[in-house]
């Protein structure tokens, strides 16, 4: 219990995706202008990542791993990612359209995250069992959600604060992330898995 | 006849200029100042002028840079206010070009990069902090001892500070010691009771020097509050916060934790919280969302000191919840007249 | 050889079944409709002036919809094109002066007494302001008037004037202030013009 | 009496009270200034209708001016005189902008106009009570100027717990109502029981801040000795506690829901100023013309509290309050902290005119620069509507109208206490003020383009359906057209066999006739469509040939309808000469026809239906489809005439069709839109004699007047579908009559214009001469064409004048023969003479259309001119003769519908 415990403070603080491990920066600086969509953004990405988590942990374990064939993980995973990806759009897209009006176009937007790949890569180097792969895939995606909520409420003030010229836009997002990524530093050795 | 034009209201009330409060906010750090000189010798006081000089300077020159007026900015006294938050928070005998960065960097980066006061999002002084206590971890862990505990049983004469802090002190070692976080943090695997009497750096006179400072700030703090510049809301939930958790902590598992007065009186706990903290460019708005905030910090402060890689939270517990603030300010808007309920969040066209 | 028969064998199969899978939701979850075009058209102002090169506006947010550019509506001017690049995701751009300059709000008069009654501004009216009959003087309704010019043109003793709306007392408002330390601030025009909001 | 309970409400803040240099002198009354402004916009809601034309006496306190609609109120001469002007002035307003104002001079006797007092207002209905105050002009005077009786009104919509009277007078400097209290206090105290007696609240509480000691004291003595059960409520001094829903939450504890007013839980708030003014209006009779007002300021030398005549002019009270205008730097209206500065001191004192503060620099000083907002907080603590200043300020700033709606901009009462705490200086109202006003243009903006676009949808709906049917009836055509020639060939031999006017015959011919007429018409359109092509690029000789060639074919068309007529008309008769036989052929036959004619009717009403509902404004439709109800009504008339006759093989009587009420509506509502038009028209007049200032502009404000109630009453008419039958009937034959005194009065105003339009041209000419442009230049110019079309027109209405009446029906029956003409409806005796009418018309209006073109034509080849003036008169004669025929027709038309 503890160990799962762990996982989740472990990928969501210390071992944040995307402030310590510079993962999934793309859709990071990309979905935060605005806070609703960077809430519907992380509402998508947990649950893609989840899923395709677990999706990716079943296919390495009972259809790569019975043959042998350890080395296609990144591309069967790529695969896993875009089906995951493109069926939860359809299905969300007819089941409940409300839903896809707030996640909109960023259930797509996911298959480019190497977030999500880097998470079911990492979870066959860490070995992670069945539960685990969920949790870390989980922990993974609570962790971006949470920095990507926080940080779109910032680019929100920042966006109407008086930063220079040059710097307007995505580079002042970038300092911004990078003075989060030190706040984040505070969270070292924390917890050591 | 020529009408002055302008719109209502037509008076405003006198003197509570935002460069008062700035002086107010340095002046109350006094008690504090004169504490720290008087336990830990000139160094802070060396601290202070070259942070000052290198804030005035940065600020004026970013300001020059963007072709605006530098007087009228640099009158705002806010830079200056940076400048002293962060000579009083660095090592008295910290080498000068640690303190020229982390000033530096406090303004440049951290306030006028995102447009000069009023916009920046992250307290510069912390930013300032942090970025050195990363950077050069060695010189940012040497604190002065008290005299009677030090190997060279006296405080640094101000010729000696000097030399310290601009050249290099070759028996510096003799005059500094582990903070009580300090020692406490490496404690290992020594149970509380022991280290407590065994580290030097947890001895009553050590334990002693860090109470005054923390008083002196106190006092600073409570005289903020009485002038109103400051509200109670968040050093009482920061404090309280920490007071809360420390104590939950240690009546859980008393043999490995300290007690919360020694986590209210080490540290900078009173400064955080009264000077820190209470920055309202980046802090909450709102009450509820203060006592949000304030409460966010101490629990940070408490979980980074117990279980983290650094003895002391703050820093990283300010910016964490500077980082927080914004989406704090969403939800915790007070109810508006005429309103049954506050609204929170973002949903618009929402209405009650 | 088997180890590559297999590996592709292997990734055939698997393209199978997520094909398949994604095949059978595309049938069994196919959903209509382009809404894209209504947002663009809710954002549009709708005074049908056809300054676009598009006779109307829904037009010209299908075209936006096609990959338009989507600066080439003067009666928006920069605040529609803000709104469109907020909804698009794309760059604000300028108006883009060839289709025309961004103009204060304005309304079409007729001077009555010259007006012959040809009907034919009646018929140049995308939105029917212009009330009268053959031979009978015309006026345009001007609450219904939507500035567009396009009566103009068409009127044969150039009767129709375009008058800019004026201020009175009722719909006057008050400035936005100038902000921070506004007299100090003239010399930075360049920090601030430049600048286009994100 | 008893205290009452005090609540409190957030924030709030405590400026220098600065109240007592108004009070050390006693209420002053100033001399009558040389002229009172009296703005027609006084109060929330629409201008006031000005009763008065310049030059009219008046007398003190008669009304000068009605309210217009529901939300709006009257205003009353606060002193005798004369009316100089209704004019644009600089009225008391932030924006510093002009507005309809009545100018009065004052005579200085003050006479005052009878006065009529509602003794027994506890014995009639509230309602005629309240009718009685809003024409005593009684507005809200505490700030926003809310017409009273509306409030009242209001008041009703729920039982009341609580009425409040304002008396907090939260605002610096003001004292105007301690100083009220003071003066009259009876007359509040018997105001506010009349008040009570309207509304019949549970609690009475009079609000009132504990700096007005005097005050206070002089309302306990007065409610001690009546033994009133009215309560004083004394309020800590805070400001804004004077403001209505601070005083509310102060006294009742209950906040007024946002978006709702107090009505909606049971509060009624009034201001003192109103109760008084209410009892000086029901007890002596006397309309609103005077306030108190707080003159003070370090600008004056003699602050003090005046009694003053709306529309005073502010100039005048600094005169007598001392002002120096060295030290004056800021005039403002209001208070320090709601009040606004004023351009100029020109502006007049309204009936919501509190207070004049004429500060000095030193008083006042010019806030300083802007700062950046620091979060500080101080703006949340002292905000009464517990908003978040600071989160507002950005959201203004950057424009994000939707969060800035969510954080409750609209809750914002513009208090100014944020402000007044700012650290940095931040003119924070204003930023909200120009936020609310863009959010709320952004809704209107909105709104509108919804509309344009619904419009523009619709016309494109239309437009299609329009090309899809002309696209059907062509393919309809196509498959017609063998059969109807080889039908044609059939029945020409009938025609040349048939002598007599035999009833099938007659049919036959009638028929051949509308073939003919038909192709006429078609070739009529082609000319036309020619005609106007040539016009279009200018080709001068082909313009006239054309026309030649129109005016022929019209004439053939015009000819052959009238043979039509004819035939059409002789085929009763026959039936009738027919009818004593028995002989159903023939009056089958006839059945036949007018059973297509019903059918075709029909469906061309329902086509023009169609078109009504796309476009409900067309009058032109609307027209239309009344003939065709008429004619669908005679054509059904005539079916069953005929197929009773084919029954009792009885002779077939041309009685008159019966109208149906339903027509009978319709048609009111047609003259309901005419009259509509008309008043629009005469407005539009209006303006213009007012811009080259005719003599006759009093003439026409009477026409407007009239047209109006016309149009109202025919509205009102409209408005009650329930009216009887008799009634709709009498109304409808009220109509027509109306609707020609509309156009008398129309023509009146044209000519007006006319008039005005020869003294402008001629004014104009004899500015170019006096510029000292020779003749040829002024030749050049519009202006002598203009004269001579001016004149030509005045010429033309001066003749229509004279048989203002037979025009006008000439103009309404128009529509009525073109249709039928259309329509190829069964032909009307009348058929013949409206066709001569339409065709001089037409004469005429090509004959003007010729001068126009010579005109053109003189001014581009002036060498000319000599033979073109002449080809001018010509035409001119020409167009003359045309009119005169045109007028006989008509007359005699007209003669001919009196005699049916």
């Amino acid at each position: 219990m503890t160990e799962y415990l762990l996982i989740l403070v472990s990928t969501i603080l210390v071992n944040n995706f995307v402030l310590v491990q510079f993962l999934g920066l793309c859709p990071f600086m990309g979905v935060s202008g605005k806070l609703e969509t960077s809430i519907g953004m992380a509402m998508a990405t947990t649950f893609v990542l989840t899923l395709s988590s677990l999706c990716s942990y079943l296919t390495y374990t009972y259809i790569l791993q019975p043959f042998g064939l350890e080395y296609l993980q990144t591309i069967s995973f790529i695969l896993v990612i875009a089906v995951v990806v493109q069926f939860t759009e359809m299905v969300v897209h007819k089941t409940s359209p409300l839903l896809y009006r707030v996640l909109g176009i960023f259930l797509p937007l996911i298959t480019t995250n190497c977030a999500v790949l880097g998470v079911a890569l990492q979870n066959i180097s860490k070995q992670n069992g069945f539960v685990e792969s969920i949790l870390y895939g989980f922990g993974a995606a609570v962790g971006f959600s949470f920095v990507l909520v926080l940080f779109s409420a910032m680019r929100e003030r920042i966006n109407v604060a008086d930063v220079p010229t040059v710097f307007k836009g995505s580079a002042i997002g970038m300092i911004t992330a990078g003075l989060m990524a030190l706040a984040f530093m505070g969270f070292t050795a924390l917890v050591q898995i | 006849m020529a009408l002055l034009r302008i719109t209502s209201p037509h008076t405003q009330r006198a003197g509570r200029r935002t460069a008062w409060v700035m002086q107010m906010v340095i002046l109350a750090t006094i008690p504090g100042i004169v504490v720290q000189t008087w336990l830990f010798g000139w160094g802070t006081l060396i601290n202070l002028m070259i942070a000052c000089i290198t804030a005035l300077l940065s600020e004026a020159a970013i300001l020059a840079i963007r072709r605006r007026q530098v007087g009228f900015f640099l009158k705002d006294y806010s830079a200056l206010l940076t400048a002293v938050l962060l000579g009083v928070a660095l090592p008295p005998v910290v080498p000068w070009w640690v303190t020229v960065t982390a000033v530096a960097f406090a303004i440049i980066f951290a306030k006028q990069l995102y447009g000069g006061l009023g916009n920046n999002p992250f307290n510069p002084a912390m930013v300032g902090y942090a970025i050195v206590l990363v950077s050069f971890p060695v010189p940012m862990s040497q604190w002065l001892g008290v005299h009677s505990m030090v190997s060279a049983g006296e405080t640094m004469s101000f010729m000696q500070s000097l030399q310290a802090i601009f050249h290099q002190l070759p028996v510096i070692d003799s005059y500094t010691m582990a903070t009580p976080l300090d020692g406490f943090k490496h404690k290992d695997l020594l149970d509380s009771q022991t280290a407590f009497s065994s580290i030097a750096a947890l001895q009553g006179p050590s334990l002693n020097s860090w109470l005054w400072v923390n008083l002196a700030y106190l006092v600073g703090g409570l005289a903020l509050i009485g002038l109103r510049i400051i509200t109670w809301h968040t050093p009482v939930a920061l404090l309280g916060a920490l007071l809360v958790m420390s104590g939950a902590f240690h009546l859980l598992d008393p043999t490995n934790t300290a007690t919360p007065f020694f986590h209210l009186i080490t540290g900078a706990a009173m400064f955080g919280a009264f000077f820190i903290a209470t920055d309202p460019v980046s802090s909450c708005t709102s009450n509820r969302g203060k006592l949000i905030y304030g409460a966010g910090i101490g629990i940070l402060i408490y979980i980074i000191r117990s279980w983290g890689g650094y003895p002391d939270g703050v820093a990283f517990g300010v910016l964490l919840m500077n980082f927080a603030a914004p989406l704090i300010d969403y939800y915790t808007q007070p109810r508006t007249y005429g309103h049954k309920k506050a609204k929170t969040g973002l949903k618009v066209g929402e209405d009650n | 050889m088997l180890t590559v028969l297999l590996a592709i064998g292997i990734l055939v199969l698997l393209s199978l079944i997520f094909g398949a899978i994604l095949g059978y939701a595309n049938v069994r979850f196919h959903v209509e409709g382009d809404p894209i075009v209504d947002q663009i058209d809710a954002l549009l102002p709708q005074t049908q002036c056809g300054q676009c090169g598009h006779p109307g506006c829904r037009p010209y947010a299908e075209a936006i919809a096609n990959g338009e550019a989507i600066n080439h509506c003067p009666p928006g001017g920069q605040a529609t094109i803000q709104a469109l690049a907020d909804l698009l995701d794309v760059e604000a751009i300028p108006l883009d002066g060839d289709h025309g300059t961004e103009t204060a709000k304005r309304v079409a008069v007729i001077r009555e007494d010259e007006c012959i009654g040809c009907t034919k501004c009646i018929q140049a009216c995308p939105v029917d302001a212009i009330l009268g009959a053959a031979k009978q003087m015309h006026t345009v309704i001007a609450d219904e008037c939507t500035g567009c010019d396009l009566c103009v043109e068409p009127c044969p003793v150039d009767c129709i004037d375009m008058v800019e709306v004026g201020v009175t007392a009722k719909t006057w408002s008050w400035d936005k202030p100038q902000g921070i330390a506004a007299t100090s601030l003239n010399i930075i025009a360049t920090d601030r013009q430049t600048e286009v909001a994100h | 009496m008893q205290a009452a309970k005090i609540f409190s409400f957030h924030g709030g803040i405590h400026p220098a009270e600065n109240k007592a240099q108004s009070l050390q002198l006693p209420l002053g009354r100033p001399s009558l200034p040389s002229e009172l402004i009296l703005p027609l916009g006084q109060h929330i809601g629409q201008s006031s209708r000005p009763l008065v034309k310049v030059g009219d006496k008046v007398l003190k306190g008669e009304t000068i001016a009605i309210n217009n609609g529901f939300l709006s109120s009257f205003l009353h001469a606060p002193t005798s005189g004369t009316i100089t002007a209704i004019e644009e002035r600089l009225i008391a307003h932030p924006s510093g902008l002009s507005d309809l104002c009545i100018i009065i001079s004052p005579d200085g006797h003050d006479t005052w106009t009878t006065l009529e007092p509602l003794h027994h207002w506890q014995d009639i209905s509230k309602t005629d009570v309240l009718a009685y105050l809003s024409e005593m002009g009684i507005i809200g005077m505490g700030g926003a100027g809310f017409p009273t009786q509306v409030k009242l009104q209001g008041a009703y919509k729920n039982p009341l717990t609580h009425f409040i009277i304002n008396a907090a007078e939260c605002e610096p400097y003001i004292t105007a109502d301690d100083m009220l209290i003071r003066e009259k206090t009876l007359e509040l105290v018997l105001g506010i029981e009349i008040l009570q007696h309207l509304v019949q609240a549970d609690h009475v509480v009079i609000g009132i801040e504990d700096n007005k000691p005097t005050a206070i004291a002089a309302l306990q003595a007065v409610l001690g000795k009546r033994n009133s059960k009215i309560q004083i409520a004394v309020v800590p001094t805070k400001y804004p506690s004077g403001g209505e829903k601070q005083l509310i939450q102060l006294l009742t504890g209950k906040e007024v829901p946002s978006g709702q007013y107090p009505a909606d839980i049971g509060i009624l708030c009034q201001n003192v100023g109103t109760c008084v003014a209410v009892h000086d209006a029901i007890t002596f009779g006397k309309p609103l013309i005077s306030r108190f007002t707080t003159l003070t300021g370090d600008a004056l030398k003699a602050p003090q509290n005046v009694e003053v005549l709306l529309g005073t002019p502010v100039a005048h009270l600094l005169d007598y309050a001392e002002s120096e205008p060295k030290k004056l730097n800021r005039l403002i209206m209001g208070g320090p902290m709601m009040g606004y500065t004023l351009n100029s001191a020109a502006v007049p004192i309204v009936k919501t005119s509190n207070c004049i503060l004429a500060a000095s620099k030193k008083e006042l000083p010019p806030p300083a620069p802007e700062q950046a907002c620091i979060r500080c907080g101080m703006c949340e603590q002292a905000c009464p509507a517990s908003l978040l200043p600071q989160q507002l300020l950005w959201f203004s700033k950057s424009q994000e109208f939707e969060k800035a709606e969510h954080h409750n901009l609209f809750d914002c009462i513009e208090c100014g206490a944020c402000s007044y705490v700012c650290p940095s200086s931040i003119p924070l109202v204003q930023y909200y003020r120009h936020t609310k006003s863009s959010i709320r243009e952004a809704r209107e903006a909105t709104v509108k383009s919804d509309l344009a676009k619904q419009r523009f949808e619709a016309r494109k709906a239309r437009q299609d359906a329009e090309a899809a049917e002309k696209e059907a009836k062509r393919l309809a055509r196509q498959k017609a057209t063998p059969s109807k020639a080889a039908e044609e060939k059939k029945a020409a031999p009938a025609n040349a066999a048939a002598p007599l006017a035999a009833a099938p015959a007659t049919t036959d011919e009638s028929k051949k006739l509308k073939v003919d007429i038909a192709i006429g018409k078609s070739k009529l359109k082609k000319l036309q469509k020619q005609l106007l092509e040539a016009q279009e690029n200018e080709h001068v000789e082909e313009i006239s040939n054309l026309q030649l060639q129109v005016t022929e074919q019209e004439k053939a068309v015009a000819l052959l309808e009238e043979q039509l007529a004819k035939t059409v008309e002789a085929a009763p008769i026959a039936a009738e000469a027919n009818a004593t036989k028995p002989a159903p052929a023939p009056v089958n036959d006839e059945l036949k026809k007018a059973k297509v004619d019903v059918a075709l009717i029909g469906v061309k009403l329902k086509k023009l239906q169609k078109q009504l509902a796309d476009t409900p404004d067309d009058q032109e439709l609307k027209d239309k489809i009344t003939t065709f109800e008429a004619d669908l009504k005679t054509a059904q008339d005539t079916v069953s005439k005929l197929s009773d006759s084919t029954q009792t093989t009885m002779s077939a009587s041309t009685t008159e069709p019966k109208t149906a009420i339903s027509d009978e509506l319709k048609k009111l509502k047609i003259d309901a839109a005419i009259a509509k038009a008309a008043v629009k028209k005469v407005e539009k007049a209006l303006k213009k004699a007012e811009e080259i200032q005719a003599p006759e502009i009093n003439a026409i404000r009477q026409q407007l007047k009239e047209a109006q109630q016309r149009a109202d009453e025919l509205e009102n008419a409209l408005a009650n579908p329930a009216t009887t039958t008799t009634k709709t009937e009498t109304i409808a034959e009220v109509a027509p009559n109306s609707v020609d005194a509309d156009a008398a009065k129309k023509r009146k105003i044209d000519l007006a214009i006319a008039k005005a339009g020869v003294k402008k041209a001629e004014k104009n000419i004899q500015l170019l001469k006096e510029q000292g442009k020779d003749e040829s230049e002024i030749e050049a110019s519009e202006w002598p064409k203009k004269l001579i079309e001016a004149q030509e027109k005045l010429a033309a209405l001066e003749a229509e004048e004279s048989t203002p009446v037979t025009t006008s029906v000439a103009t309404h029956v128009e529509g009525t023969t073109e249709a039928i003409a259309k329509s190829q409806a069964k032909a009307e005796p009348e058929m013949d003479l409206a066709n001569q009418i339409k065709k001089e018309k037409i004469a005429v209006a090509l004959a003007k259309a010729q001068i126009n073109k010579l005109n053109k034509r003189l001014e581009s080849a002036p060498e000319d001119a000599d033979s073109i003036n002449q080809e001018i008169t010509s035409t001119e004669q020409r167009l003359q003769s045309a009119e005169a025929l045109l007028e006989k027709l008509i007359h005699s038309q007209t003669n001919l519908q009196e005699n049916r």
